[in-house]
């Protein structure tokens, strides 16, 4: 039996390292699968304030992945605290409340609401704009990360994870400002800031103009960052990316994550949380792993060359 | 609150607890109807054969050469045979995704999410509704037809097309007892001054307690209008592009007029059918 | 009749706007299509010294696009002017010459050199390591951008291009820098720094561990990056990444590109650039642009909600 | 410089001067020969058939299903024949690459570049000579069998194998005027010792003045190690993954020994036949 329990730290302890990518993630998926296989579950991103999201088209397809022009569209935390919070009180998967803010201050009176009953943990969705450092997002610079985890830090004693961006250009050092702030854990990373045309109108296919990249595509770019993430900081790195089969999970935990995050792949396939996790486990099986927590260290990245034509002879 | 229930009509059934299935479904056929649409059935055991007129589900593409479509498309159950456990649609081969459903055969398979989403109600005190569709709208009203059938409600169904060649549906709304109309560009019988004739004259006759419609913005600010002014209850369903069709990403938003009031709601949870008086123009 | 021509600013005028990638291109391609009807010829990137490059693999597959580590293996400046400049000599089409160093004042000693005849642009490619700066690539950050741009300015009069790189946090201001400091043109982007592990041997697929993403993968995201440099300088904007037709070149030129270069379609496709042009043509014949430059113009990007379901009724 | 050219043989074609088409060619058939290979059969005008004994196309292989190979894969002409535009490979199924081009059915086209690289040589002086093979090494071998009839130069075909169900290509060696020799891992006799004796054996008869090897890097080993001792004139055909086949990508490098120095040349442009003194174990 492959034990598949990871601890991620501050005394969270999940059953297994799979659960939803914010955004990708609601009560409708209740009625396709059972929602207490999953190590747990993570709202979408919600906000102290109403806030309406973006024009629609909201959503394009590309080449092996998504763009999106969501926003984040929210009813405010009272609202959810109200009428979200109980529906969720009735699984026994850990729940992982995303919020975001657009200022440091904000960013901590949001966490400081959610000590209540029910909430496991806090995913603290820096990648979103910074209204007081002309709109850059938090998790493109260390400094700014820095001061929204600290801030956070200091009201809340969830465990509280950082989701870095993957629009910056050193996102292990952002990783290292989340560590030093008091972050339990990062997850990387968010959509890669992207964009189509539509050559016939003539207009970007998003009302929004830019989105978020996210899907297959963006996996070897995110499972690199992970990479970098988890050889920079000790916390756990959570992973996210483009995972859709128990395979790529495994690229992540191979490349350092203790666990792993599925997002677009529920879209075009709601069961993909559980194949990935049925996968996973006959993953470790056959490569004779006792537990996930095992094949974290088990890459083999010396510099050196191999052959493709190994297996040939 | 959903207009429906202040009618007194059984409520929808709640979002929650009905049951949705990703079902491996095996085609029976999928043949051409005409040269733009195509009916495939599936064989799709379990719950996907429990959907009610009005409801759809998100039915996976396969890629094909140059089209590769993400997503899945969503498509409205034309009909349903839940003791066969069988499943029809009806769609306009348009895109990328419909060009790739269009490729499959018999005895191949595609994934199906659903039923997802509310379905149509029918009030309880409806005795004779009249169903305005044009295009792919049809497929969505048809089995609205025979649930009134079932109810013993009269239906008048009101085609609009661009010419003969396009009317889809007749016989089937026929089977189902309808008097059916047909409106073409062709003639310009379709005129929005012609329909509007149309409607108020049904309504006249006392053949319009409810109004439905889908596949036409035009048309249905001409039957809000007109379910407005004349106080008949109605329905309209909506289209809106879809990632998830399970409440979840939030893409598939239309704005609705609500106590003079602008709401976003989800096409493919809070709808696909919402009031026709909360619609707004799209 | 389509006018196909485009301006790169400082004389340099070429016949269409479509060209190799550096390092996706040499003397082989001669064998399969007709040299002179591309825009213009980029080199792989040469270096003033001798240079091994990475280890094998150095290339892996991923869905939609490639991974690549080959380094810069480079015989150096002097075997270039004598061995490889005569062969492009015999082509009408103008070459650029794409250049590397570690260093400011190497660039500067490099850009020196190519003062020959036959040369008709320096390509700087600066998303290399600058070993002044702890190994961080010089466009990476507009201060370094501008440094060895500013340099590379003082001793050429050719035509110089900034090539950057994507793995950054705010491309325009990088774009901005190069322009500040006398580039004539910047071409948008390099690859996306990026990995893969294959999970039966447990070790990273290319030898290098990490290298760049290439390929229709990374198209929404350098497409977005060449909108934001093209509305962030005045000087020419030149889209690479990910196109391997007509339609992704026109995106490019929507989004504000006055030429494109064309990489690893080539790979796939050795006749994808000549494809590309002949498709452009039509396009903008069939869109009623009489010239290709029109397009630049023709993106309407008005922050407007669009219905999807528009061309049904 | 090529060791070739010092022995005052043909030089090979000018890498620039020589022809690449990149065709669009159609199965004529595509058919298993044992258990892991198949053999298909290409029709491709043009300069394709041209092919020369070692050289090799990038082939494009279709996506299917979970496969989605993104490179081409790069074969050797197992067989080319101008006058009818005809080309055939022998390939192995292993990975995504392989598995796509194995379900192309006649009729069917596919995207072949070639040819490609710097073919096998023969010395003017060459008499009699010895071909190496293992694997698919000897789908590269077979053409320089037949290049070296026409030359009027025997050639003793050494065939390396797990078991007589994995020999390959007896009967085209045979066809080719060549003496068969088996080896077989199953029966002990493709152990190194055995394959040197028999070599040397060879030697000493004067039935080998050329080596060649391809497909397992311990008979290149040996190989070279004899040629080195007995003053042979010896030539290897190497693999290395590819992207572009054309010299472009630098991605196939592999180090050669010259005149005591390393060197990396690419085995798509430089080779994929070298000079066997010059290779390194791989
Ligand atoms: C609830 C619902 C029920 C539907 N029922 C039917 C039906 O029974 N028969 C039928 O023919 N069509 C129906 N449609 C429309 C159908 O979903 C689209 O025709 C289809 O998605 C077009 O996909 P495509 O790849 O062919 O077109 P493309 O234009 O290539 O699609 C590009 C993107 O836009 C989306 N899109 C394009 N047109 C529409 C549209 N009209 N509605 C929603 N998304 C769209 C696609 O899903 C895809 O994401 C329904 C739509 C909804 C929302
Ligand atoms: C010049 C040359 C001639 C060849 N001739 C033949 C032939 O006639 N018959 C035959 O069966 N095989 C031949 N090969 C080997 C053939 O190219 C590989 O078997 C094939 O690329 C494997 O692809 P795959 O997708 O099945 O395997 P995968 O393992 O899925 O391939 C993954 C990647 O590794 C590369 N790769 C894996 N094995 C090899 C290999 N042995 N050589 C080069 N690249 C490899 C693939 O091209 C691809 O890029 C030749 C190789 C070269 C370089
Ligand atoms: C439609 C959509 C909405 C998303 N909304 C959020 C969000 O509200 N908060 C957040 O932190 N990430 C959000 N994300 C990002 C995902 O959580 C995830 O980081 C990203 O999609 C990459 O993972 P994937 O490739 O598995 O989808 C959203 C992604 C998508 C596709
Ligand atoms: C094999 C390979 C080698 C490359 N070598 C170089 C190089 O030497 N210098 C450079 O500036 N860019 C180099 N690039 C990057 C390309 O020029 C181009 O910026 C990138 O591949 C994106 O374009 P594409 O998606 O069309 O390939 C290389 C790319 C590949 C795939
Ligand atoms: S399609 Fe995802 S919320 Fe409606
Ligand atoms: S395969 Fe590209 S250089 Fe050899």
């Amino acid at each position: 039996m492959v034990d598949l329990r990871v601890d991620l730290g501050r005394g969270l302890c999940l059953a297994n390292p799979v659960m939803p990518a914010s955004g990708t993630f609601a009560e409708g998926l209740a009625k396709v699968i059972d929602l207490n296989g999953l190590g747990a579950l993570v709202t979408k991103t919600i906000t102290a304030e109403l806030r309406g999201g973006n024009p629609t088209p909201r959503v394009a397809e590309v080449s092996n992945g998504m763009l999106n022009s969501i926003g984040i569209p929210s009813k405010g935390i009272d609202h959810f605290l109200d009428e979200t919070l109980p529906f969720y009180r009735g699984f026994t998967a850990p729940l992982i409340v995303s919020i975001s803010a657009p200022t440091v201050d904000d960013f901590a009176r949001a966490a400081a609401r959610l000590n209540v009953p029910g909430i496991a943990a806090i995913e603290a969705n820096i990648s979103c704009p910074n209204i007081e450092e002309d709109g850059k997002a938090f998790a493109m610079r260390p400094g700014t990360t820095e001061q929204a985890v600290a801030a956070m830090r200091k009201v809340t004693h969830l465990p509280l994870w950082a989701k870095l961006t993957p629009n910056t250009g050193d996102i292990a050092a952002v990783a290292r400002a989340a560590e030093a702030a008091g972050a339990d854990a990062v997850v990387v990373a968010n959509t890669i800031l992207a964009m189509t045309i539509d050559i016939e109108t003539m207009r970007p296919t998003l009302g929004n103009i830019m989105g978020g990249l996210s899907g297959p595509a963006v996996k070897p770019i995110t499972l690199r960052m992970t990479y970098q993430c988890a050889r920079a900081v000790d916390i756990p790195v959570i992973g996210c990316g483009g995972i859709a089969t128990a395979s790529d999970a495994a690229e992540y935990l191979l490349a350092g994550a203790r666990a792993v995050q599925v997002g677009t792949a529920t879209f075009t396939r709601p069961g993909a949380m559980n194949e990935v996790i049925a996968g996973l486990m006959e993953y470790c099986r056959r490569k004779g792993f006792n537990s996930v927590a095992e094949v974290n260290g088990a890459l083999n990245a010396d510099l050196l060359t191999h052959d493709v034509m190994e297996a040939a002879q | 609150m959903r207009q429906a229930d202040t009618l007194g009509v059984a409520p929808p059934a709640d979002p929650f607890s009905a049951q949705v299935a990703d079902t491996v479904a095996r085609v029976i056929v999928n043949d051409w109807v005409n040269a733009e649409y195509k009916l495939i059935e599936l064989d799709a055991p379990g719950v996907a054969a429990d959907a009610a007129a009005g409801q759809f589900f998100n039915i996976e593409c396969p890629a094909t050469g140059e089209d590769k479509p993400f997503f899945r498309r969503p498509m409205s159950t034309y009909a349903a045979d839940p003791s066969a456990g069988r499943v029809q649609f009806l769609y306009k081969v348009a895109g990328a995704g419909t060009r790739g459903l269009a490729t499959l055969i018999p005895g191949q398979t595609t994934r199906i999410l659903g039923p997802l989403g509310m379905g149509f109600s029918l009030p309880e005190t409806a005795k004779s509704i009249v169903v305005l569709g044009r295009g792919v709208g049809l497929a969505t009203l048809a089995p609205l037809a025979e649930l009134a059938q079932q109810r013993g409600v009269a239906v008048t169904a009101l085609i609009s097309a661009r010419a003969s060649e396009q009317v889809l549906s007749v016989e089937r709304f026929r089977a189902a007892g309808a008097e059916v109309e047909t409106v073409l560009d062709s003639d310009g019988t379709s005129d929005l001054g012609n329909v509007e004739a149309i409607l108020r004259h049904l309504h006249a006759q006392g053949r319009a307690d409810g109004f439905y419609t889908c596949g036409s913005n035009r048309l249905m600010l001409l039957m809000q209008r007109l379910s407005a002014e004349l106080g008949i209850f109605g329905e309209v369903a909506m289209e809106q592009q879809m990632a998830c069709g399970l409440g979840m990403c939030y893409c598939c938003v239309r704005n609705f007029t609500i106590d003079g009031e602008t709401v976003s709601k989800r096409v493919c949870w809070d709808g696909p059918v919402f009031p026709l008086a909360e619609a707004t123009s799209w």
